[in-house]
């Protein structure tokens, strides 16, 4: 047992934060993670990351990835973090990626998996459904055969940037008298097929990230079905594990504690930097103890998956604990800022401003940021559901 | 010993009530938010009509004779209709100092803030100055018989809507001395005010004021110029327990809706408030709703009681309310799942305010750390 | 609305202050709550308050309660508790009595409430079994009727102090047909009956409170049912309501939280007073306030129930913060003596000792405490109870 | 990085097991502890012939060629068994400070110490000092060539049980200055050394230690006797990492039995373990179990690191452990219900175990504090 990094180990790490120094786009800087970036903002490095074949550091090389061992991708992850890089989003690379080059067909990685790698198609999600949830299995969109197509009726909901998407992947019922799970396929949509329509859902941060995508008679090529008809549940499955894992957000957490001590050494309390003061010293300790002991338990993970487990239910932990995190950080940065969490740094425009905030710059978007993030407990598999997987499957309740 | 109301504080719930039923739902409050104004002057007539600017002043005053419990009752309700006008600044905190005005200042500005004819905010929060009330870089220097203010006030909410201005300013001493506080009426439209207006995350709106020599006569102060930290936050621990009353009423509504909520969504088949965890939470909001009714009931009682009793009566409620409103406000959140994200539903819009509330006039940890001093204070003169 | 308290509320409390100073035992001062005093010790003050007609506060003046009102009610505990008083048990007082007046016949009503109100009689409660805990309804002791007699047989455990008891109230199963909650029956036994059998159970501090209660064909005069036979389910919820109030203790943690102060006034940490340390003041600060909030609540309640509204679900608030506190403050109370927590106080007699504890005298039994306090959660239905009684009774999920 | 164990390890895990399993099973331990002895010599003998004693030393010194990670193994053991014997005070700790001995106090001592000769324990803690490790009212004077020692020690564990102590006394300076400290080893049978025996609630023995005047040799000190706190300090931390391991072993054992006692116990005609709420609860109660495991790992492989790194990770893990173990011993009595009051369950044993392991070197607000101070430190260095 140990935590030492071999010296191969150590020349990738320099070979990749040399990478990332000379080719991170400079424009990029500082845009960190928000929501109303331009798609040629989103897709940037990860176009750049394509040309250099580290577009995919978790595929199989024959399929485009990297061959990267856990520590390497473990790196690479940290090494993004250190410069808060906009990352490739996860539609693509994390979600259906995996699922074509698992369950498709010759043709179907042919035709889609370059593209991914590239960053030239955007991808997006269409499995939620309105009163549905975390429940896929009740879903209703529907996908009746008619000779060489599909015709797909219904409506998806929380479809992430679909604003901005080339193709869909789909959650679609091909028979309508199995239940449950039963009856789903998991089908490719064009998104410029007729019939649709995407409509922006506005969040309690003002923000335009999810959308609902209405389906009315689009006709979709049978050819565009993953795997066998009414098995889609089990690649769903598969997807959403896949989904989880590196859903714990250790490094991009690192740096947001970073950020927070910083913001804490200038906000004053009665002349004594927030930083220095008892009660919020602690508090950020308490968070980097909280985040050290998730870092540890994601390291363990990998290293069982190294060892050749596949990432278990053990991943409910990382999910539960990475959005906790996640969640309390932007808490204690709305905490830091005082009195200027107030300002709705989005709205100054109401009043002929373009000028985004009042306050010192650190406090802009604080506050929706703290909204932004309740999101993260409930999507993904809500954590009440994540609790019920470590019941039932670990504890065998 | 009693917890009940009188007819009069009765009368106002209902026809307060009634009026954000017929005329605040969801939808309009919503439009009116997004408009240029992000208010209705025509409501706040209305509130005058009703009698609530008047309801917390003495006959004397010329208000109905009520009292901080009748602002209690005033502040619930807008809490349930998640109201944006300026009654906690202008009633309260206007008020409050008014109060202790000469009879002039009263003349002059009581009356005009009972009819709804003047409207105020409270400029006291300073970029720098985080919740200390004293920590101050806004001057007055004597300026012949009157005063010269300059200085910059932060987010000062309601000031885009506001004729009259409340600013605290320090007259004398070092920045956050105890001594040299004086409280100032400034009309908006002073030479030398100028304001930058924008909006709040929960639906207000707020101004950046900046000062820059702006003259005020003599009949400007209030209270003692030279020594009036006393008389703010007297004041402020009104607006403190007026606060937590709006908070008691958002965290109500949260509750009731999230309950609702859960009996028709279902998920599993299943309504999710059948699911037992989801139901202990509930269990738990209804709990934090009923200990922050309770300790706002305390603290609005406690405020004609001594300095130290009033302090630590209204800083423990702004404690437990900001832990009960923050945990009502998350978990109402995460019980509507992804619909509560939306901007669309009113949820979101409680969780937003009860999260601003916390904010406002000192977080947790700061009433925790005012609490801690307090009692230690107190055990010090014990041991004497 | 307002809190303060009349002329006459104020001429009450004084009366009662005067009368605790002056007939309080002066060997009883400073025992405080502990599980292992004598039974004369437990009774002394009752004794004396039964002479003076104060024993029973919340029973009607008809049948020797006091006829107080719920806010001189709310005064004597205050006063009771400011000299640590130790107040008379709740099983005759709180619990047997009001069921025996309530639903009991004249001749129950003449035999027993005298002894009750006089703290001449010891009465035990019979009303959890192995395996069932919260779970009255699944209840196995059978009462069958025998000519003029129940012959009972099964077991009772958590039978509190039964080691002193007299009588017992049990609640056994008379209609086996009958299903969950209905069948039991609600009846007196005096504990000199032969076949019942009271086994010690040591609790994990170290004390001697509760009991296994083995019933072995006990025969009972069937004048010893209360009430209707098959209807004690009844009898048994209302007397569960009336054990729920009173349950928050407030006058009680109040003294808690000033021996704690007290405690971190003399333990030092670098030198300086616990109690001055900004962490533990914070703590101790949060402790009162939400200790505040609880009797606001309990006031509310109080002023509820005087306008004629019975103690309803909401009391379930009562139980379970007012448990959390009293958990709290013994929590909190181990953690302020430091190392002297460790010390078993009463193990000193392993090594010939008849001293107790090592260190400070405040720091003994604190560990004990902070073990025993965790049963507040458990018994009177566990705290999880309650939230489904508010969930199911209030919010009506 | 790897996590994995060496068969070595693994070995010592497997055999240790084994004899616990065979011989320490809950009431062997009941008996044992209740005994007017309160632990088994020929158990430390059996401890020493399966090579535990000898396993974290390295070959050199007699050891097996082992380390900190070899101690953990055996700690999570004793945890999962609640060994009483005292393998932490007596291996970690002493050994821990004959590592930086003299070679001749390594013939003398260690040598006895692996053979299971002498049994150890360390005298650190005074009745004032609470967890700071300097804060020494006791005081060694220089005596000739030796010293002399004078103080009382508190609640030094397993002293009942020890042939010798390690003591720190103060041999310069103030109370509480970092200089100025030393580290004996002092034969308990010394003349002027006195002690008061008892149980501790977890079921260990204790004494209060008393020195007067009690005369050393020059070859008692460990290290310089004038400045070795910091010696003390990297060997706490030792310990705090096989703390933390043992915590680990007990967590485990109370998480299994609590879920196998949800299994079987049925309420409402339901086995309780398929309620949600405690469902849930079993599933934090797992997750604050894997991650001590995972600070544990952490601390215990950043022992070697530099100063602050090491201090930081010792510092970290105890607090998460501390809140770990707190939650899931007070859950796993509440989720026992009664039952779980009870001596005669293993349960009580646990959630006791796990509650005083929160205090020893330091609960978690010390180490809380310790850790921000570092923090401090750190960003103060960093911003030079």
């Amino acid at each position: 047992m140990n935590l030492e990094f071999s010296p191969e180990e150590i020349a990738f790490r320099d070979e990749v934060r040399a990478f990332i120094r000379d080719n991170y786009p400079k424009e990029l800087v500082g845009l960190g993670n928000r929501e109303d970036l331009t798609r040629e903002q989103f897709l940037a490095w990860h176009k750049i990351l394509g040309k250099k074949g580290w577009s995919a550091p978790a595929w199989p090389k024959k399929y485009g990835g990297t061959g990267w061992t856990s520590t390497q991708r473990y790196i690479w992850s940290e090494e993004n973090a250190r410069v808060d890089a906009l990352m490739p989003l996860p539609f693509g690379i994390s979600m259906v990626g995996p699922v074509i080059y698992t369950f498709g067909n010759e043709e179907q990685k042919a035709k889609h998996l370059p593209g991914i790698l590239a960053g030239d198609v955007w991808w997006a999600q269409g499995y939620s459904e309105p009163g549905a949830g975390s429940d896929l299995a009740s879903l209703k969109t529907t996908a009746v055969r008619d000779g060489d197509h599909y015709v797909l009726n219904g409506q998806k909901t929380w479809t992430t940037l679909a604003q901005h998407a080339d193709w869909g992947f789909f959650l679609c019922r091909t028979d309508p008298t199995a239940k449950a799970q039963e009856g789903i396929s998991f089908i490719l949509v064009d998104m410029k097929t007729p019939g649709i329509e995407v409509r922006p859902i506005k969040l309690i941060d003002g923000t335009h990230e999810v959308n609902e995508t209405w389906l009315t008679d689009v006709r979709v090529p049978v050819e565009n079905l993953v795997g066998k008809e009414n098995e889609g549940w089990t690649y769903a499955k598969f997807l959403l594990a896949h989904e989880r894992s590196g859903i714990a957000g250790v490094a991009r957490s690192k740096r947001g504690v970073e950020r927070l001590r910083s913001i804490a050494s200038q906000e004053t309390l009665d002349g004594t930097p927030l930083i220095k003061t008892d009660e919020f010293a602690r508090k950020i300790s308490q968070l980097e103890i909280d985040l050290t002991a998730l870092e540890f338990t994601e390291l363990r993970t990998l290293a069982s998956e190294a060892a050749g487990k596949g990432p278990g239910p053990e991943s409910s932990i990382l999910k539960i604990k990475g959005t906790e995190i996640q969640q309390r950080l932007t808490e204690l940065t709305l905490e830091a800022v005082g009195n200027y969490g107030a300002p709705y740094a989005r709205g100054m425009d109401h009043f002929g401003s373009n000028e985004i905030g009042v306050g010192p710059e650190y406090s802009n978007f604080s506050a929706d940021a703290y909204f932004n993030m309740r999101k993260t407990s409930i999507y993904g598999g809500s954590n009440e559901i994540q609790r019920n997987i470590i019941s039932k499957m670990i504890l065998g309740l | 010993m009693d917890f009940n109301f009188t007819e009069e504080q009765t009368m106002i719930r209902d026809s307060l009530a009634r009026l954000i039923k017929d005329q605040y739902d969801f939808d309009t409050r919503r439009k009116v938010v997004a408009s240029k104004e992000g208010w209705r002057p025509e409501m706040w007539a209305q509130f005058a009509e009703l009698g609530l600017l008047a309801a917390p002043f003495s006959e004397e005053d010329g208000g109905l004779g009520g009292g901080p419990i009748d602002a209690m009752v005033v502040m619930e309700e807008f809490g349930k209709g998640l109201v944006v006008e300026p009654f906690l600044q202008t009633v309260v905190l206007a008020g409050g100092f008014l109060k202790a005005g000469t009879s002039a200042q009263k003349e002059d500005h009581l009356a005009a803030l009972i009819s709804g004819e003047r409207v105020f905010a409270f400029a006291y929060a300073e970029p720098k100055g985080r919740y200390n009330l004293a920590d101050l870089e806004t001057t007055a220097t004597k300026d012949g018989s009157g005063w010269k203010i300059s200085g910059h006030k932060a987010v000062v909410i309601g000031a885009p809507w506001a004729s009259h201005l409340i600013v605290t300013a320090r007259t004398a001493g070092d920045r956050r001395d105890a001594k040299g506080v004086g409280v100032f009426i400034v009309p908006k439209d002073a030479e030398g005010v100028t304001t930058r207006d924008y909006p709040t995350v929960d639906g207000r709106r707020a101004s950046e004021v900046y000062f820059e020599n702006v003259t005020v006569g003599a009949d400007a102060v209030i209270g003692d110029a030279s020594d009036s930290l006393g008389l703010v936050e007297k004041v402020t621990d009104e607006a403190i327990a007026a606060l937590c009353a709006e908070a008691c009423g958002a965290m109500k509504v949260a509750n009731a809706q999230t309950v609702e909520y859960s009996k028709t969504r279902k998920q599993f088949g299943t309504p999710i408030g059948k699911f037992q965890v989801l139901q202990h939470r509930m269990a738990d909001m209804f709990i934090e709703h009923e200990q922050s009714v309770s300790m706002t009931y305390m603290a609005t009682l406690k405020l004609g009681e001594d300095e130290v009793t009033r302090k630590k009566a209204a800083s423990a409620a702004k404690v437990r309310i900001g832990q009960g409103g923050r945990f009502i406000g998350q978990q109402s959140i995460q019980i509507h799942g992804g619909m509560g994200m939306t901007d669309e539903l009113a949820i979101g819009h409680y969780f937003k305010r009860l999260t601003m509330i916390d904010s406002e006039f000192g977080n947790v940890d700061h009433h925790l750390k005012r609490y801690t001093e307090l009692s230690a204070a107190e055990a010090a003169v014990a041991a004497e």
